[in-house]
This record gives structure tokens, C-alpha cells and sequence, in this order.
């Protein structure tokens, strides 16, 4: 039963770390229409920033801010550069051009910082572990990852829901031309949503940098998986994308933890083992098969 | 008389020189793309080193080492390999980095009479029946990494171990090498999946069954969010953790950083050997490349030596049997130290325990503790037949 | 046996009854036209008889046959043509692409992989009349984006009437058209009139009033009055409700 | 479409023709085999972006996962050799060598497969069509992964290639000529299929779908029929792929390779006939050269692809043939 809960604490945790990168990817796309594989690559960015920044200076701190920044850059650099000029075009052409990007970034960062994996360790501060039950002591950063993940859904609803921007943004998800007749500039508030999306991405990024590797390819590793959980909540939906990364994180830490043991009760180990193990690979793309197929727009569908 | 002496003399010189300026092409097909792409660079750089040393030339003959991406993926490999042997007419073939690109590419390369030296991989196929007087291992054959750290969790006395490793191939043939040399209790094997990055679960569980140690087979990234995890857990304060050279090298423990300390691998070669021709390679790869050599760097430079070697001599020919006489004598001093081939062209070496410890300037640095197997050849040579 | 059938239909969205409680008897061969002000629930009727929504309650019947569950697809099937308020053309095609594959669709299923359909006379005649029908012949060629706006409304017409319907829905045929486009359209649902039942959704006033057999109206999601034109024409409530308020 | 134009298309298409069957001649003249093996992969993707662009271009269904069923053929014609090597039976059949046996199964192994997934991916539409497609190609992937027996993700090697009615197909020229040929009827098929009733109803629902359901069409039907289409020409191509290249991994199924045939289908034009070839041929040279040319190959590869989606939406063929065809 202990187990049981730390695996499910687990489950939670890892749904909250995907939470960070599905915030950002669900808000682009639910605002802008924009599909973007390349928000992996803002997920390195952020990760690199930050461990770069954090070698340099010798400061977490300042290395939170450099990931941060250098996120938050490159997006608008890609925004402006690219991505603007697909928010009218077919999903087809955002997936090629943004395709295209992760390849354009996986390259410049072997180029420029080379192809050996970065040293980002866990701060001091953050290092040891709280005993959240008796007997099962749990890592303090993996709870801060947590909280960080609570803080952004609550920070994301509070400021769509709540501020001007958020008003904005909502408006102009639903309704382009009304926003513009209100005399606000469009183009700039997709640049900053955007510019938000890949700064949350960083976050991401430097938040489980210390707990997974800091290297090429990061993203993409992380992509497929986000793409899932925005897709099984509906996209566009922050609450959905919320539910959809806790359902996954459950779904695949418990499957891991669970479908051995499960399959060694009628199976001989080595087939069982092998049969679990597959299984718990292509676990969560079951379930959004199945979800999509029930719900073929997603568990919370965003109205057009 | 002496007409006919002179020109005897002159065509002596002729061959002399056209053997001599002969230029051998080595077709160097590696990965540089992808998360994986540092064991390709390092391998890379370890052999242009070597060639680097002489002067662009390996044993005399002066070589043109062409390189390209197989970006892991075993077609691509294969199309890189077929466009060396058509169109640039290369004969002399490294730098596969991983096992299914080549078992995709070598078929290819020694059908077409093409001679293959491997740095890294050695698949096990090419190890028993389907091993080939062309082809070489200069590094290990696969399950010799498992098997060496085998031996060392026999040899550190643990009864019951955890094993993990990824569900494929490479990771289900790790359990089995382990498990040869190892011979204790073990309580369970657990397969992770391929692009797993968050071990979490595993580790709980691993926590509920108590075991002396564990051993766990990730290369790569997954190795180091593997260790990181591992630390950060607090169970690498309570159970050893034995790993196989991939799961811990010089590039892994950096990036790991304290979370790497006090963990074991096994390995045939390390940055401080202290023979003199590692010296020499350690110091001319952190001149040449400001960087720390990485085992895949040694095995790049391993084999560039191995066929420098073969080439001084048969004079820079490939196209006969005494390359491959020669090559089997392996005639030259290694950065490892002890080699030699043995019957399927596979290493026949020591083994070490490695230890990855603080260094004096806060950094991570893997120490060599002891000799874990000594002339350790592999389980298949006995089924090749050559 | 009435043509269409509405009986007791109800559709919600929300607290929006935007469909309450319409009943509804459409005759045979009649041109019965549907008026309304805005947001009265025009598009909603029309998306219930098409099979676009669902009704929460209710049944609708074509034909003595109840199709209330039937999908869009197999009420088109059964002889329900529509035309579209927002123009809804196949782009890339030409005009008599468009209205070729109305026939091809009656002619029943399209599972023809090899035989080039632009070269199918058994396709190409009878969408070649309906774009006669409608005085559209010589414009067969042309892409629909190089259509002028009255053009594609009568070509949305022909490609109506070449599946050959038992009933016709017109989702405001003349919207947008200037005056002269109108009266011919005009022109030509009069010739029409009489051989098809017709449902017609307009606002043109003008042209209901000269067009209808009988006139129903809708107000906020119910049908307020139904009957011939004189009689709505003189309705005190119609008057009130909606004649009245827009005058 | 001008009289000028046409005249100039026909030429190019003429021209392409005598290429590509010169190709081998001429390379062979030259002591080129490679050539050959490259054209050969050029043919196999050409086919498959072929296939891929009847759902692509024509039904205007965006499928992430069609690397699933070029692996799948592939698969099959690798299981079949490697049966028929180890003298054992898969589901009661003996391995087998023969081509004319194979390759119409691996067509049918992926067709079936298409028409599972296809039938459940349709249901969604949009980016979850993208991604649902996507869902379903990696579960394939994760399986041939972890099936040991077929040798993992280490691949499955095949000893020679199929035999063709009973005749060795040995020499690189002769498989040349039968992927042309194959291509050729896979182009024709499909050329036909687009202008047939069937296509002007793909066509059409892509246009307009509510227009299409209002007519009497169920768009549902003739997309899955296009789909599963799509996936047996795909298990075509990796039935000569695994032929091509003799190996067959999980790789073969890679997401990644999803989206190269995306590329390959866009970079040529959609909607046209001669696109997708141009597009595998523009995409493979382009590629293969690159990354002859410099290790850091992604960093100007990247950058292409972008331009191609931002610029050339209409591919090569398009800008070729400028405002002439749509």
C-alpha cells in the first residue's frame, strides 16, 4: 500500500513535469492555431540556457534566469521570423516548417556547444529528501518540480482568466477581428503569447535538468509525449492538458511499477517480462488511441 | 649491365614511390547526430588523431580518412557504406558506433570484399558463425561489458542484485552477459523502455525489494538521468550500483557530476592508465581537442594504431592476406595495454574496475581500482570457424 | 401524405431553446416559405432537417418515413437537397465538376477507381442539364473561383436540383445578390415552382411573398403562424412580432 | 492551361521518362553502381510519397504514422526469408523467398494495418488525426522493438533477395528496372484513381466536407479506402526497400521517418502527379549530399525545409509549373 502511494506520488510528479511543456504547447496552439513540434527544441534551449548560465556563474539562480531568457528569445526570434507566418496556413505546413526547425536547432547546438551532454546538478539546496511517509523518503527537488508544475496551471488560469492580456487572449483565440477593432495589436500579442509558450518550455526544460540530461535531442525524447497529453485533455485547453499530463504520468508510472508483476501471474518470467515491457511502452499511446476514439476531439473539446 | 641494374634500380624506386604515395581511403561511418552523436565525434577524433601524429599518414602510408553521419540509423549507414564502395572505391571500413547500424552495413561492406575494423560495436553474430576473416573488433564483443561487470559484482561479494536495462535487444543481451560471469542471486530483472527518461517508478520498487546492489545497462542520456535519479532518491547511499563502461563514461560522469561518485563500472580502458603510449594519447587528445579523451576516443585511437600498424607492414596494401597476418598480430602498443586478436578477430583483453571519485578541483574523475579479468576473450569465439 | 414532417421538434443549446416545440407540415409539391427575424432559429430548422444537429426531442419524417436518426448523408440519399447560405463549392473543380458529382452521388456509390469521371457522359449530360436549367451552361468550364457571386449561387442551384430531390431546402438563395441577380433568381424558382417541393428560407420579402404557396413564422424558436400569404400578411401576432417591429 | 505549357509538360515528362531509364546505362558506362543504388532508393520513396500524397494532397488528410506501413511490408518480406532461412513456419505458412508471394503480402499485412488504424483515425480530423496517426505508428515501432524473435531493434537481415517468379534477382541494373516499372503502375494507378469517382469524391471532400455530406456522400468510406490504398502502396515500398537494402529495422517505422515522407511529398507538390517524385528525388539528393558535405548537415537541411514549408507551399512541381495547374 506504502508502494503503492509513493507510485502513484510518483505518477503525479512525472504528470506534472509534463504539465510544464504541455502548458506552453497547448496555449500556442489553442491561441494561434499553430501546431509546434519545435517546442521540444525551446525545452533544450531553456535547459542549455540555464546549464551554460549556471557553469558560468556558478549561481543556480542566475542560471534559472539565463534559461529563462534564452527561451523566451529564441521563441521570439522563431515567432518572428517564422512562425508568423503560418498562423493562416494548413496544419500540414506547421508541422514541415516546424519539423525543419528541430532539425536547425538539434544542429546549431552540436555547432556551438558541442555534442557531449551538459553537467546540471541538482542545487544544495534542493538536494535532500523529505519523508512523506514513514520509511519512504522522497526527493525535495522532485517536490519542487511539483510545485513548480501547480504554480503554472494556477499562474496560467489566474492570468487567462483574470488579467487584460488573458482577456485578450481569450478574445482572440475565439474572435481575430473583434480584438483588432478594440484597437489592440494582434500580431504583438501573439508574439508575446508565444514568446510565454516558449519560456514556459524553458521552464520545463531547466526544471528536469537535473533530474534527466541535459543533451541533444532532449525534446524531442519529451515531444511525442506532451503532443499526447495536449491531444488526450483537447488541445487548446489548459485544463485538459493539465488532466491529460496527470493521466499519463499515472498511467505510465503505474504501468511500469504494475504490468511485470501482473504478467508474472499466468506468464513465464521472461515472456512476461518481455510482454510487460512492451506493453508499458505503448501504454499511453493506447490510452489516447482509446480516448480519441471515444471522444475523437478530446476529454475537454475547445469549442471553434 | 649496368643499364640493366640501373633501371632495375629505377623500377624499384617507381614501385617504391607509387607504393608509398598509394593512398588509402578509410571510409569512416559513424554517428554524429542524435543525442549519441559525442560517441561518434570522440571515436572520430581519436582515430584523426593517431592518423594526426604521423602526419596524415598510419604506419607510413599516408591515409584519407572520409567521415559521415549515419545519424543512427542503420539505412542511412548502409547507403553511406555502398556510395564508399561504388563511388569513392573505398576498401578499409570503421567507426560504427552502434550494433543495428551495423548489422546493417557490415554484410554489405564484406560481401564486397571491403574490410571492416571495428571501434566500438561487436555484435554477437559477427562474433560465432557469422564471423569473417575481414572483420576485426579492436573494441570488445558486446557482452564482454556485461560479463566484466559481472564479474565484478562476483567479485565485490553481492548475493542479491536488481538488474535493469532497456527492452531491446542491446538491454536484454546485457542481462544475459551479466549473468554469465556473475553467478549470485538475483531478485528480479526489470526492462525499462526505450525513451524512457523518468525511472522514478523503477526505483521505488527497486527501494520495496531491498536489494545488495543493482546493475543497470543505460547508455547515454538515459544513463545519466539514470544516475541523477539514482542520487537524488537516496538510494545511492544505501545500495551499490554496479554498470558496464557505456553506462559510465568520462562524458556521463561529467554531465552527472556528484551524483556519479562511488559508482562501479567495468572497463578495458581508462584516462589514467599509466602506460606510455596512453600518456601520449591522453595529453596529444586534450592538446589537439581541449577536451578530456573518452574511452570511445581510446578505441578510435586503438584502431587507427591497429591499422597503422598492419599497413607498415604490408607497405600500404590491403588487397592480400598478408594485411590480415599482420593485422592479427597486432604489433604496436596500445593505450589499453595487453591485446590480442583471438580466433574470431575479437579482442582477447584485461578488464578493470573503475570508480568514479571526486577529483582534487571538484570535478568527477574515473579512477582505476583493480584488474577485474585477465585475458578475457568472449563466449562465441567458439563458434566461428575460420 | 405531407412532403416533411416536423412534429414536436426540439432543440437546445444551452438554456437556448433555439428550436421549441416546432411543429411543421410541408405538402407535396408546395413552395413553403420559412421567415423569421434574426436569431428566430432559421439555421437551427434547417440544420434539424438537414440531420446537422440532433434534436433533443421530437420527430421529423419525410415521406411518412422517419429519418430523425438518419445521418446527413443518407437524407440526401432519400431525395433531400439543400443549398448553402454561406456559398460551400468545391474549389478547386469547375462548375460542372461541382454539379457532376451531385449526379454521381445519386447514381449511387463512387467505388470507381480507374475510369477518368470527367469523361463519363452517364455523368457529364445530366450535370451539363442542370447547369442548363440554370442558365449557368456557359460558364461549365470555368473554375468556381473565377464564378461571380450570383454565379455560385446558381450554381449551387443546379447542383441541388441535379440529384433530382424530392425536397429542396434554399438557405436564403438571394443573400448578397444585387437586384437583377435576384429577379432572375427569382425567375427561376417561379419555373421551378409547382414540380419539387420547396423549402425556402429567405429574407427578401419581396420574393417570399410572391413565391409562397404558404408562409410559416418563426419567432424565437417557434412557428407563430402558418398559412398563405394573405393570411400571414394580415396576422395581427405576425404583424406585432415581426412585421410590425421591422417596419 | 496553356497550350505552351502543356506542350513543355509533356516534354519534361518525356524527358524524366528516358531519364530514368537511361539511368542505369549511362551509370554503368560510367562504373557508377552506386548511382543505381541510389536512383533505386530514389524509385522506392518516390512510391511511397506517391501513395502517401493520394491521402496527402488529394484527401487532404494529414497522416504522421505512414512510416508504420512502409515498415510493415518491410517487415513481412524480411519474417518470410528469415522463416524460409530457419526451415520454421509463421502461422501455419512456410517462409518464402518469392517475391510474387511476398511483396502482394506485405501489401496486404499493410493495407490490413491501415484499415485498423485508419478506420479508428478517422473518427478525429485536424490535429488529431496528425497525432492519432502518429499514436499508432509508434505502438508498431514499440513492438518491433522489443520483438526479440524478429531480432529487436538490431533488425532482421535478409540473406539474398526474393526471387521474381522463380528467377534470381541479383544484379542492381535488373532490381532497378523492376522498381521503375513498379513505380510506374503504382504513378498510373493512382494517376487514374484521382480523376476516377472515387478521386473527384476524395477530392471533393477534402474541399469541402459539408458540401460532400449534404450531396449524399458518407466522406468517411472513401477516406478510409484512400487511406488503406495509401498504406498497401507504402507496404509496397518497403517490401523493395527491405530488398534494396536487405535489412530491415524498427528504424524503418522511425517518427521521423514519418515526417521525411511528409517532406518528400510536400518539397514536391502536392496535388500533382509529378510531385511527389520530384520531391523524393529533391529530398534524397539534397540530403544525402549535405551530409557528405559537412557533419553539421541539419543546420542548413533545417533551414531548407523551413523555407520550403514558408515559400514553395506548392512544392517544386508548383513553382515549375507556376500559375498553370492548381
Amino acid at each position: 500500500m506504502e508502494l503503492f502511494i509513493e507510485q502513484s506520488l510518483n505518477g503525479l510528479q512525472l504528470g506534472l513535469t509534463i504539465f510544464l511543456l504541455a502548458a506552453g504547447l497547448t496555449l500556442v496552439f489553442g491561441i494561434m492555431g499553430v501546431i509546434n513540434l519545435a517546442h521540444g527544441s525551446l525545452f533544450m534551449v531553456g535547459a542549455y540556457g540555464a546549464a551554460l548560465t549556471a557553469a558560468k556563474t556558478g549561481s543556480w539562480i542566475l542560471g534559472i534566469a539565463g534559461g529563462l531568457a534564452a527561451s523566451a528569445l529564441t521563441g521570439f526570434l522563431v515567432e518572428v521570423a517564422i512562425v508568423r507566418r503560418l498562423y493562416h496556413r494548413d496544419h500540414l505546413y506547421q508541422v514541415l516548417a516546424t519539423f525543419g526547425l528541430i532539425l536547425f536547432f538539434n544542429g546549431l547546438v552540436a555547432l556551438l556547444v558541442g555534442r557531449a551532454p551538459l553537467l546540471m546538478e541538482t542545487p544544495k539546496a534542493l538536494s535532500g529528501f523529505v519523508e512523506i511517509l514513514p520509511g519512504i523518503p522522497y526527493p525535495t527537488y522532485r517536490l519542487a518540480v511539483m510545485a513548480v508544475g501547480l504554480t503554472v496551471a494556477l499562474g496560467l488560469w489566474l492570468f487567462i482568466a483574470r488579467t487584460r492580456t488573458g482577456m485578450l487572449i481569450r478574445a482572440g483565440s475565439t474572435n481575430r477581428s473583434m480584438v483588432a477593432a478594440l484597437g489592440v495589436d494582434i500580431g504583438r500579442l501573439y508574439t508575446l503569447v508565444f514568446s510565454l509558450g516558449a519560456m514556459l518550455a524553458g521552464l520545463a526544460g531547466l526544471m528536469v535538468g537535473p533530474i534527466r540530461s541535459v543533451q541533444i535531442g532532449m525534446g524531442e525524447q519529451v515531444l511525442i509525449l506532451t503532443f499526447l497529453v495536449i491531444v488526450i485533455g483537447g488541445i487548446g485547453s489548459i485544463r485538459g492538458a493539465f488532466v491529460g499530463s496527470i493521466l499519463i504520468g499515472l498511467v505510465d508510472t503505474l504501468g511500469r511499477a504494475y504490468l511485470p508483476s501482473l504478467f508474472k501471474v499466468f506468464l513465464t518470467g521472461s515472456i512476461a517480462d518481455g510482454l510487460a515491457g512492451t506493453l508499458s511502452s505503448i501504454l499511453i499511446y493506447l490510452v489516447m488511441a482509446v480516448v480519441l476514439v471515444v471522444r475523437p476531439r478530446g476529454l475537454f473539446p475547445v469549442s471553434e | 649491365m649496368i643499364f640493366k641494374a640501373l633501371t632495375t634500380a629505377g623500377a624499384a624506386l617507381l614501385v617504391m614511390t607509387t607504393a608509398a604515395a598509394a593512398q588509402v581511403k578509410i571510409g569512416f561511418i559513424t554517428t554524429l547526430s542524435t543525442p549519441a552523436g559525442y560517441l561518434g565525434e570522440d571515436a572520430r577524433d581519436g582515430f584523426n588523431l593517431a592518423v594526426d601524429e604521423e602526419g596524415g599518414k598510419l604506419g607510413g602510408t599516408p591515409v584519407q580518412v572520409i567521415v559521415e553521419d549515419d545519424k543512427l540509423r542503420p539505412a542511412d549507414g548502409k547507403q553511406i557504406a555502398d556510395k564508399f564502395l561504388q563511388s569513392d572505391k573505398i576498401k578499409l571500413f570503421s567507426g560504427i558506433i552502434f550494433s543495428n547500424v551495423a548489422g546493417a552495413v557490415v554484410p554489405g561492406i564484406l560481401e564486397a570484399d571491403g574490410i571492416y575494423v571495428s571501434p566500438n560495436a561487436g555484435p554477437s553474430p559477427f562474433a560465432g558463425k557469422d564471423c569473417n576473416a575481414n572483420y576485426y573488433v579492436t573494441s570488445w564483443q558486446n557482452d564482454n561489458l556485461h560479463e566484466s561487470a559481472g564479474a565484478l559484482a562476483k567479485k565485490l561479494g553481492y548475493k542479491n542484485m536488481v538488474l535493469l536495462a532497456p527492452n531491446y535487444q542491446a538491454g536484454k543481451d546485457a542481462i544475459t552477459g551479466f549473468r554469465r560471469l556473475y553467478g549470485g542471486g538475483v531478485i528480479e530483472e526489470i526492462y525499462t523502455s526505450l525513451d524512457q527518461t523518468d525511472f522514478s517508478a523503477e526505483m521505488a520498487k527497486i527501494r520495496s525489494l531491498k536489494p545488495d546492489a543493482v546493475f543497470q545497462f543505460h547508455p547515454g542520456g538515459q544513463g545519466i538521468a539514470f544516475l541523477k535519479q539514482w542520487a537524488q532518491s537516496g538510494l545511492k547511499d544505501q545500495i551499490a550500483m554496479v554498470v558496464a563502461a557505456p553506462s559510465l563514461d568520462q562524458r556521463i560522469a561529467a554531465a552527472a557530476g556528484d551524483a556519479a561518485i562511488g559508482i562501479r563500472a567495468t572497463a578495458h580502458w581508462n584516462v589514467d592508465f599509466p602506460n606510455e603510449a596512453n600518456k601520449a594519447f591522453v595529453a596529444g587528445f586534450r592538446k589537439k581537442y581541449n577536451r578530456e579523451a573518452t574511452i570511445y576516443a581510446s578505441q578510435g585511437y586503438d584502431t587507427a594504431k591497429l591499422i597503422g600498424a598492419a599497413l607498415k607492414a604490408t607497405g600500404g596494401k590491403l588487397d592480400d592476406k598478408a594485411f590480415r597476418t599482420a593485422m592479427l598480430k597486432a604489433d604496436v602498443k596500445l593505450t589499453r595495454g595487453a591485446f590480442k586478436f583471438g580466433p574470431n578477430q575479437h579482442p582477447i583483453q584485461d578488464w578493470y574496475e573503475i570508480k568514479a571519485v571526486k577529483a582534487a578541483d571538484g570535478s568527477v574523475a574515473l579512477e582505476t581500482v583493480g584488474k577485474v579479468l585477465e585475458n578475457h576473450g568472449d563466449a562465441y569465439a567458439k563458434d566461428c570457424k575460420l | 401524405m405531407s412532403a416533411l414532417v416536423l412534429d414536436h421538434v426540439v432543440k437546445r443549446f444551452g438554456a437556448l431553446r433555439a428550436a421549441d416545440d416546432v411543429s411543421l407540415a410541408i405538402e407535396d409539391k408546395e413552395l413553403h416559405a420559412i421567415i423569421g427575424p434574426n436569431g428566430a432559429g432559421k439555421t437551427t430548422l434547417i440544420g434539424l432537417v438537414t440531420g446537422e444537429l440532433v434534436p433533443n426531442g421530437g420527430r421529423i419524417s419525410m415521406q411518412g418515413q422517419d429519418i430523425t436518426d438518419w445521418t446527413v448523408p443518407r437524407r440526401a440519399q432519400a431525395g433531400l437537397a439543400r443549398s448553402f447560405q454561406i456559398t460551400r463549392l468545391c474549389e478547386g473543380f469547375s462548375a460542372e465538376d461541382n454539379v457532376a458529382l451531385a449526379v454521381q452521388a445519386k447514381l449511387g456509390h463512387s467505388f470507381r477507381f480507374l475510369r477518368n469521371a470527367r469523361k463519363e457522359p452517364a455523368l457529364r449530360e445530366p450535370a451539363r442539364a442542370a447547369l442548363q436549367r440554370v442558365d449557368l451552361l456557359d460558364r461549365a468550364d470555368r473554375l468556381v473561383g473565377e464564378l461571380s457571386h450570383g454565379e455560385k449561387r446558381q450554381l449551387e442551384l443546379a447542383i441541388a436540383l441535379a440529384s433530382e430531390p424530392r425536397l429542396l431546402l434554399l438557405d436564403e438563395p438571394m443573400a448578397g445578390m444585387g437586384q437583377e441577380e435576384s429577379q432572375r433568381m427569382v425567375a427561376l424558382l417561379a419555373g421551378l415552382k409547382g414540380k419539387i417541393t420547396i423549402v425556402l428560407i429567405e429574407h427578401d420579402m419581396d420574393a417570399v411573398f410572391s413565391l409562397a404557396d404558404r408562409i410559416s413564422v418563426l419567432v424565437a424558436g417557434r412557428v407563430i403562424k402558418t398559412g398563405p400569404a394573405e393570411a400571414v400578411r394580415s396576422d395581427a401576432a405576425v404583424r406585432s412580432a415581426y412585421l410590425g417591429g421591422e417596419a | 492551361m496553356t497550350d505552351r505549357w502543356k506542350l513543355l509538360r509533356s516534354i519534361l515528362i518525356v524527358a524524366a521518362a528516358v531519364a530514368l531509364i537511361a539511368l542505369p546505362f549511362v551509370a554503368a558506362m560510367l562504373g557508377s553502381t552506386y548511382a543505381i543504388t541510389l536512383a533505386t532508393r530514389l524509385l522506392i520513396y518516390a512510391m511511397v510519397a506517391t501513395g502517401l500524397n493520394l491521402i496527402l494532397g488529394y484527401g487532404g488528410l494529414v497522416s504522421f504514422g505512414h512510416a508504420a506501413y512502409f515498415g510493415l511490408g518491410g517487415y513481412t518480406v524480411a519474417i518470410l526469408a528469415f522463416h524460409l532461412g530457419e526451415g520454421t513456419s509463421i502461422l501455419g505458412f512456410p517462409g518464402t523467398n518469392e517475391a510474387l508471394v511476398a511483396w502482394p503480402l506485405a501489401m496486404v499485412v499493410s493495407g490490413l494495418a491501415a484499415l485498423v488504424f485508419g478506420a479508428l483515425s478517422l473518427r478525429t480530423s485536424g490535429v488529431y488525426f496528425i497525432m492519432i496517426t502518429l499514436a499508432f505508428a509508434q505502438m508498431t515501432y514499440y513492438v518491433f522493438v522489443a520483438l526479440k524473435y524478429y531480432g529487436g531493434d538490431d533488425g532482421l537481415s535478409l540473406a539474398r533477395r526474393n526471387t521474381l517468379g522463380g528467377a534470381r534477382i541479383v544484379d542492381a541494373q535488373t532490381f532497378y528496372f523492376v522498381c521503375l516499372a513498379l513505380l510506374a503502375l503504382v504513378i498510373g494507378v493512382v494517376q487514374r484513381m484521382t480523376v476516377s469517382r472515387f478521386g473527384m469524391v476524395l477530392s471533393g471532400a477534402r474541399a469541402d466536407e459539408r458540401r460532400m455530406m449534404a450531396i449524399g456522400y458518407s466522406p468517411y468510406r472513401y477516406r478510409l479506402t484512400a487511406f488503406v490504398i495509401a498504406g498497401m502502396t507504402a507496404g509496397l515500398g518497403g517490401a523493395l526497400w527491405a530488398n534494396l537494402a536487405r535489412f530491415v529495422s524498427p528504424d524503418m517505422m522511425a517518427w521521423t521517418k514519418s515526417g521525411d515522407f511528409l517532406a518528400m511529398a510536400i518539397l514536391g507538390g502536392l496535388t500533382s502527379i509529378a510531385g511527389p517524385v520530384i520531391g523524393a528525388a529533391a529530398f534524397i539528393l539534397i540530403e544525402s549530399t549535405l551530409s557528405g558535405l559537412t557533419e553539421y548537415w541539419q543546420v542548413i537541411f533545417g533551414p531548407i525545409v523551413v523555407a520550403v514549408a514558408l515559400f514553395a507551399p506548392r512544392g517544386l512541381w508548383g513553382m515549375l509549373a507556376g500559375k498553370q495547374e492548381r
